[in-house]
């Protein structure tokens, strides 16, 4: 038994936490936001130029072949700096969603562009407030019309796969019938749109039955990045209780926001835990993802919650400052929080994927 | 126990009904107008001139300094009245009157009472408060701004932080380090300041709201007279705690309340129901709406207390912790029962806004006003009666803390 | 307005507590333990004597006549005592039923009994594991048929009050087709029972719909129970942290005590506004009462459980021992919280009772 | 990221499986025996013993001491191998092998090790932990059982707590003063000492629970020859680490499990269906669902490390503060959603006493083997890097101390 990353997934996670920290400085990203920018596109192009993109898509369509672990060495440290790429939405939602239901041609079609990131896509699932899935929206003889909304990085992609019923559909988003509207978004660095279709043109993705298996892979994938973002507040809270002095002697000496940060150390610990475990049965124990997904979701959105809001907290007066850089973790945990389902969500997965259990039982049979 | 009031209560409350009545409506601001600060300011002013003239003006402020002279129950009363009109009141008043007025009735010389009391009650001065620092939060009293004397002035250079609508002020409360060689709490002195002074430069701080409420203010040699300390030199430390106290009764609550967030979750969709029908977020808000509700009735009896001429003390500050991880807790669970909608809302969606600034607005209640470890030390200590934190800089001069 | 006790009330506490704090020290409760006793009888005779059990009771029915809030500084003072009497049983439900639903016959020979202690009564409700009132004793021509279990105080009560579904019955358990086991009880010093009917005969108090009222007013009353036991939990707690020395410095100095225990002292201040707030309406606002009564369960139930799990937790191993005290606040909790209806038995009549919801309006529809 | 053992690990469990399937099952206590502890001790002797000559007592002590000298990830394997199994197992093996085996090999004299190390293997020799005081548990360097010297002797007064098994064993391992002019956790010395010599007074301790698992140990004038000293005079506290840190590896996790605690919700009747029914029971079972196994996952990270000879240090506390205070919480929600009749259930619901049991344990695990709060302040210095408290103590002679 080896739980732990391999020295290669490490590397990648060295690598991209350097690029990353070189690139995405926190002063880029109020930069982003001053200039209401959709993204960081320098960012995506290099991402894409040296391969990070296509991690995980395989080698024959462009990729590098590698495993959802890998993959999420990537999203950890995207996590971590808070980049402004459409990463969850092109690649762990779209190109994933092609891959899991899409058809031999789609796949040799929209795979290596969005390996590349030449081509970005987008996901879109919510319609309005509520449930996770719309259930509003209709694809008939090859049209599609509705509303979705809201839609991240809607903006910047050249497609979307769409959730109509059970089913996924893929539209491009330049035709005349579809409308993008941007949304004013909690998360300044993750625009959100509305996508109006009026028969736009579409396509299914032939294979049904695989949005759940979609959602649950994109957890695991979401559970790496809020490690990565949780870490990365923990950090920054240690460090500034480290350097400010109150009363005579350094913050960080005071029980209250020592406490406070092993707390938080072990809600860290834990989900990076559940998260290994996750990436793991994402790539190699496929029948124990949802389990795992679900228990990695819940541990990670309540680590990031408590990074997120004991980080701006240790930081006092000055972390409600635009100048400080707890404000990007702040607004990005909601989005996290909510987006792909949230806690209430997850826990009805994982208690359904309980062995034991009748509701277990029931839902595996009726599965 | 009894909830009705007692007649003299009854008669004051029908008194300002009908003068509100009579008075309020023509300095109301329309609902969705949104004024900008200049213009609010001035409307502020008139409205505090029209409760000036109808006797309404600082309620519970002595007769001596020019206010009513009345009871705490009758300050709450007339606020509770006055609440009913969307009436132009914001920090650059309530300055004056809660921090300002009593720090000078309290330590201020009678010409200086004569000079600022009148004027503050009338609206004619407007005030800010200059106590904060980059390095001086929590831990005010390590403050480094600092006056040094120069005849019948002092001479002021340093940076403060947080002072609300102090671009709009006339006057500013400030306290400054007037000696480095005694020990940090020892070493100040409290002033006004005429915020036109030469040398004064104020630069709005861009909050993560998107406002910018709070300002810096900085000092590169601003000459102020001696005539304009409040106290004695090295006695700031006390106009400060002055200051303190009378904040600290009128917090929390107003704001984030649990039945307009459970009539969200109704409103929400959720299957063939709403989010209303999870049996998590109906335990989760009923638990926050009990614990409103018996702030509510702590409130009740802090009030009680003072209309004994009790003084609640810390007591005070448990139902502004209280309120601070509740605020943050149940807007934070708002949106999240909202789902991936609450990211970005329809351009309608007031409600969803609202709530979104809650849930940022609440970091600042979490920490503004005695932070929440700040206000659990407070009641550890003077409730119930546990040690003070080891202190490292008590007795040491404050030039020689690192 | 005036929003506190009146000096009546406060002597009336002090009044019990001096005499709790005389007659019941914790070694008394040691040896009830020990002697395996059903209760502290010369304390309820006491009791009895002095005219507290019969506070609220009706001066024509042998009562002071007293108000719920009166009533509720006895109660406040049991739970701080952590006495071993039926006073919930018989004061708070049995006469408070008859008193609400009896008949005036009734009233006349059970109400003057119970007010002197000489009768003690039980009410009997759950029947076993799950839902708060039981569905399948059955009251038929004058007899009762059926088990209730666990019911606290049975073996000392002379009569039950009984719910059967909507109605409440009362029946005399010396008759031979009652049954009295007494179980196991997690709470040593508040014995339960199992009830047996086996054509039991009874007589139905005529008023119905009464029971929700009665589980309010009692909820009321439990409240101040728990206010009075989280105080004793937060004070033992505070001496002892004074008391006891920790790497050279009293243990109250350090802020993880002193944070664990403010916030303590913050739930027992708000349930004890809520208490307060219920009381009031139990005597004087009826409208008020059930959202007043749920609020105050709901912070009295968190008070009470951090108090008793705290104050344990700073004591340290010796919290740990059957000499020290804390042990009695532990197992009395967590009856306190299942009694009467656990957290979210409450928070369902808070939401239904909160004015401006939908469900409220639709329950008091309904109602 | 590999679950699969290696072949040698593989190799390892099919070795472990096939004896323990020859050997176990005659040592097997049979369901539903409650067993005397003094039989329970013979009992749990003679698996030593078989252990030892099947190789496999003390899979991870070094061969020098008698044991089998394999590696952390083996023990693990042969550990749950050997659960499936109802064997006489406790602290009065564990803790001769955990504690005392440790300690005198990295302390003792090569004629310690021979006198005991391999008695202790074989199960000749069964030990309890002489450590904890009424005045000194978290705090352990406070304690004040002292040994003054005499001649080749050492004469010991004092009470030490805590001591679990101590009526039934043979030896102990003690730590007391031996000089109170130092600061406190230099004036310590760790002896072995025969529980059968004069003045050691054993008197068990009534638990919350019902239970004696522990006890109390006094020393009267307690004689303890100087050759059963370990490690020098005033070494005490390097011995109690070595000592403390082998506990520390093997906390938490074993009882109390979130999916037995599922199945009884969905167990509890409520209205037409379960208690598992509600969203709230269901959202606070998942979330501590989720918590244990992240534990679960945490440990085969931790255990990871061990197997590379890495020393994962104050991070095994985590897994014992989360499962610590998950272990209260669900317990305790266990017992509130069942309602009224958890306080008293039927005569045959075993399940719901266990619950009861668990409710109760879990203030044990809270506090024994590093409470919550020793173990936050744990993680945030070694793990995270903060200060170190506020130290009063750290360079006053004890006697000086309060």
């Amino acid at each position: 038994m080896n739980f732990d990353l391999s020295d290669e997934q490490k590397m990648l996670a060295e690598q991209a936490r350097g690029l990353l920290a070189e690139r995405v400085p926190f002063d880029r990203l109020r930069q982003l936001i001053d200039a209401h920018a959709e993204w960081d596109e320098p960012l995506w192009r290099e991402l894409g130029s040296m391969g990070f993109l296509g991690a995980n898509i395989p080698e024959e369509h462009g990729g590098l072949g590698l495993s959802e672990l890998d993959l999420a060495m990537i999203s950890q440290e995207l996590g971590r700096a808070n980049a402004a790429i459409p990463f969850a939405s092109s690649i762990v939602l779209a190109a994933d969603a092609i891959r899991l239901a899409g058809s031999d041609a789609q796949k040799a079609e929209w795979l290596p562009k969005l390996a590349t990131g030449e081509v970005v896509g987008c996901f879109a699932y919510a319609e309005g407030p509520g449930d996770l899935l719309g259930s509003r929206v209709r694809f008939d003889q090859g049209k599609l019309t509705g509303t979705k909304h809201p839609v991240a990085d809607a903006g910047v992609a050249t497609i979307a796969v769409v959730q109509v019923g059970e089913a996924l559909a893929l539209a491009r988003l330049s035709q005349p019938a579809v409308t993008r509207t941007r949304l004013d978004s909690f998360d300044q660095l993750r625009p959100h749109f509305r996508l109006q279709f009026t028969g736009a043109e579409a396509e299914l993705l032939p294979r049904s039955g695989q949005i759940a298996t979609l959602f649950d892979r994109a957890a695991a994938q979401a559970a790496f990045e809020a490690v990565g973002a949780a870490e990365a507040c923990l950090h920054m809270a240690r460090d500034y209780a480290m350097e400010r002095q109150m009363f005579g002697r350094p913050l960080a000496g005071y029980q209250a926001i020592k406490h406070k940060l092993a707390d938080l150390a072990v809600a860290v610990e834990m989900a990076r835990s559940n998260a290994f475990y996750a990436g793991w049965a994402a790539a190699d124990a496929h029948d124990e993802l949802p389990a795992a997904a679900a228990a990695a979701r819940l541990t990670a959105i309540s680590a990031f919650e408590m990074g997120a809001r004991e980080n701006l907290q240790v930081h006092g007066g000055i972390g409600y400052t635009f100048e400080a850089n707890c404000h990007f973790y702040y607004r990005r945990e909601r989005t996290h929080a909510v987006a792909l389902g949230n806690r209430e969500h997850w826990a009805e997965r994982l208690i359904a994927n309980t062995p034991g259990s009748q509701t277990s039982k029931m839902s595996r049979g009726a599965a | 126990m009894d909830f009705n009031e007692s007649p003299a209560e009854a008669a004051f409350r029908a008194e300002a009904t009908a003068w509100l009545a009579a008075n309020a409506p023509r300095h109301e601001i329309p609902e969705g107008v949104m004024l900008d600060d200049v213009e609010e300011v001035v409307r502020g002013r008139a409205w505090q001139r029209a409760l000036y003239d109808g006797g309404y003006a600082g309620i519970t402020v002595p007769k001596t300094l020019g206010g009513r002279g009345g009871t705490g129950i009758e300050a709450v009363i007339f606020a509770e009245e006055e609440a009913r009109y969307n009436l132009p009141k914001g920090p650059y008043i309530g300055i004056g009157l809660g921090m300002a007025l009593p720090v000078i009735g309290k330590h201020g010389t009678p010409e200086q009472i004569a000079a600022y009391a009148e004027k503050t009650l009338k609206g004619e001065l407007t005030w800010c408060q200059l106590f904060s620092e980059p390095s001086a939060g929590s831990d005010l009293a390590n403050l480094r701004a600092k006056a040094v004397r120069d005849g019948d002035s002092w001479i002021v250079n340093g940076q403060k932080v947080w002072s609300s609508w102090a671009h709009r002020s006339d006057m500013g409360i400030l306290v400054v380090r007037t000696d480095a060689t005694v020990p940090k709490h020892k070493g100040l002195t409290f002033f006004v300041v005429d915020m036109k002074t030469p040398g004064i430069h104020i630069r709005p701080i861009r909050q993560i709201s998107g406002a910018s409420d709070f300002n810096e203010t900085f000092f590169s040699d601003v000459g102020i007279p001696d005539a304009n300390r409040i106290g004695g030199v090295g006695e700031g430390w006390a106009c400060c705690m002055t200051v303190l106290m009378g904040e600290r009764l009128n917090q929390g609550g107003e704001r984030g309340g649990i039945e307009t967030l459970i009539a969200y979750a109704e409103a929400t969709p959720r299957g063939s129901g709403t989010a209303l029908d999870s049996g998590s977020v109906r335990l989760a808000l009923a638990q926050a709406l009990a614990e409103e509700q018996a702030s509510k009735s702590f409130q009740a009896r802090l009030r009680t207390m003072v209309s004994r001429g009790e003084n609640p003390g810390a007591l005070a500050g448990m139902v502004k912790l209280a309120f601070a991880r509740r605020y943050q807790q149940a807007s934070g669970l708002a949106l999240e029962l909202r789902g991936l909608d609450a990211m970005a809302p329809a351009e309608g969606d007031a409600r969803t806004r609202e709530i979104q600034h809650d849930y940022i607005w609440s970091t600042v209640i979490r920490i503004a006003g005695g932070a929440d470890e700040v206000l659990r030390n407070q009641i550890a200590e003077r409730v119930l009666g546990m040690p003070g934190e080891v202190r490292m800089d008590k007795d040491v001069p404050f030039e020689q803390l690192k």
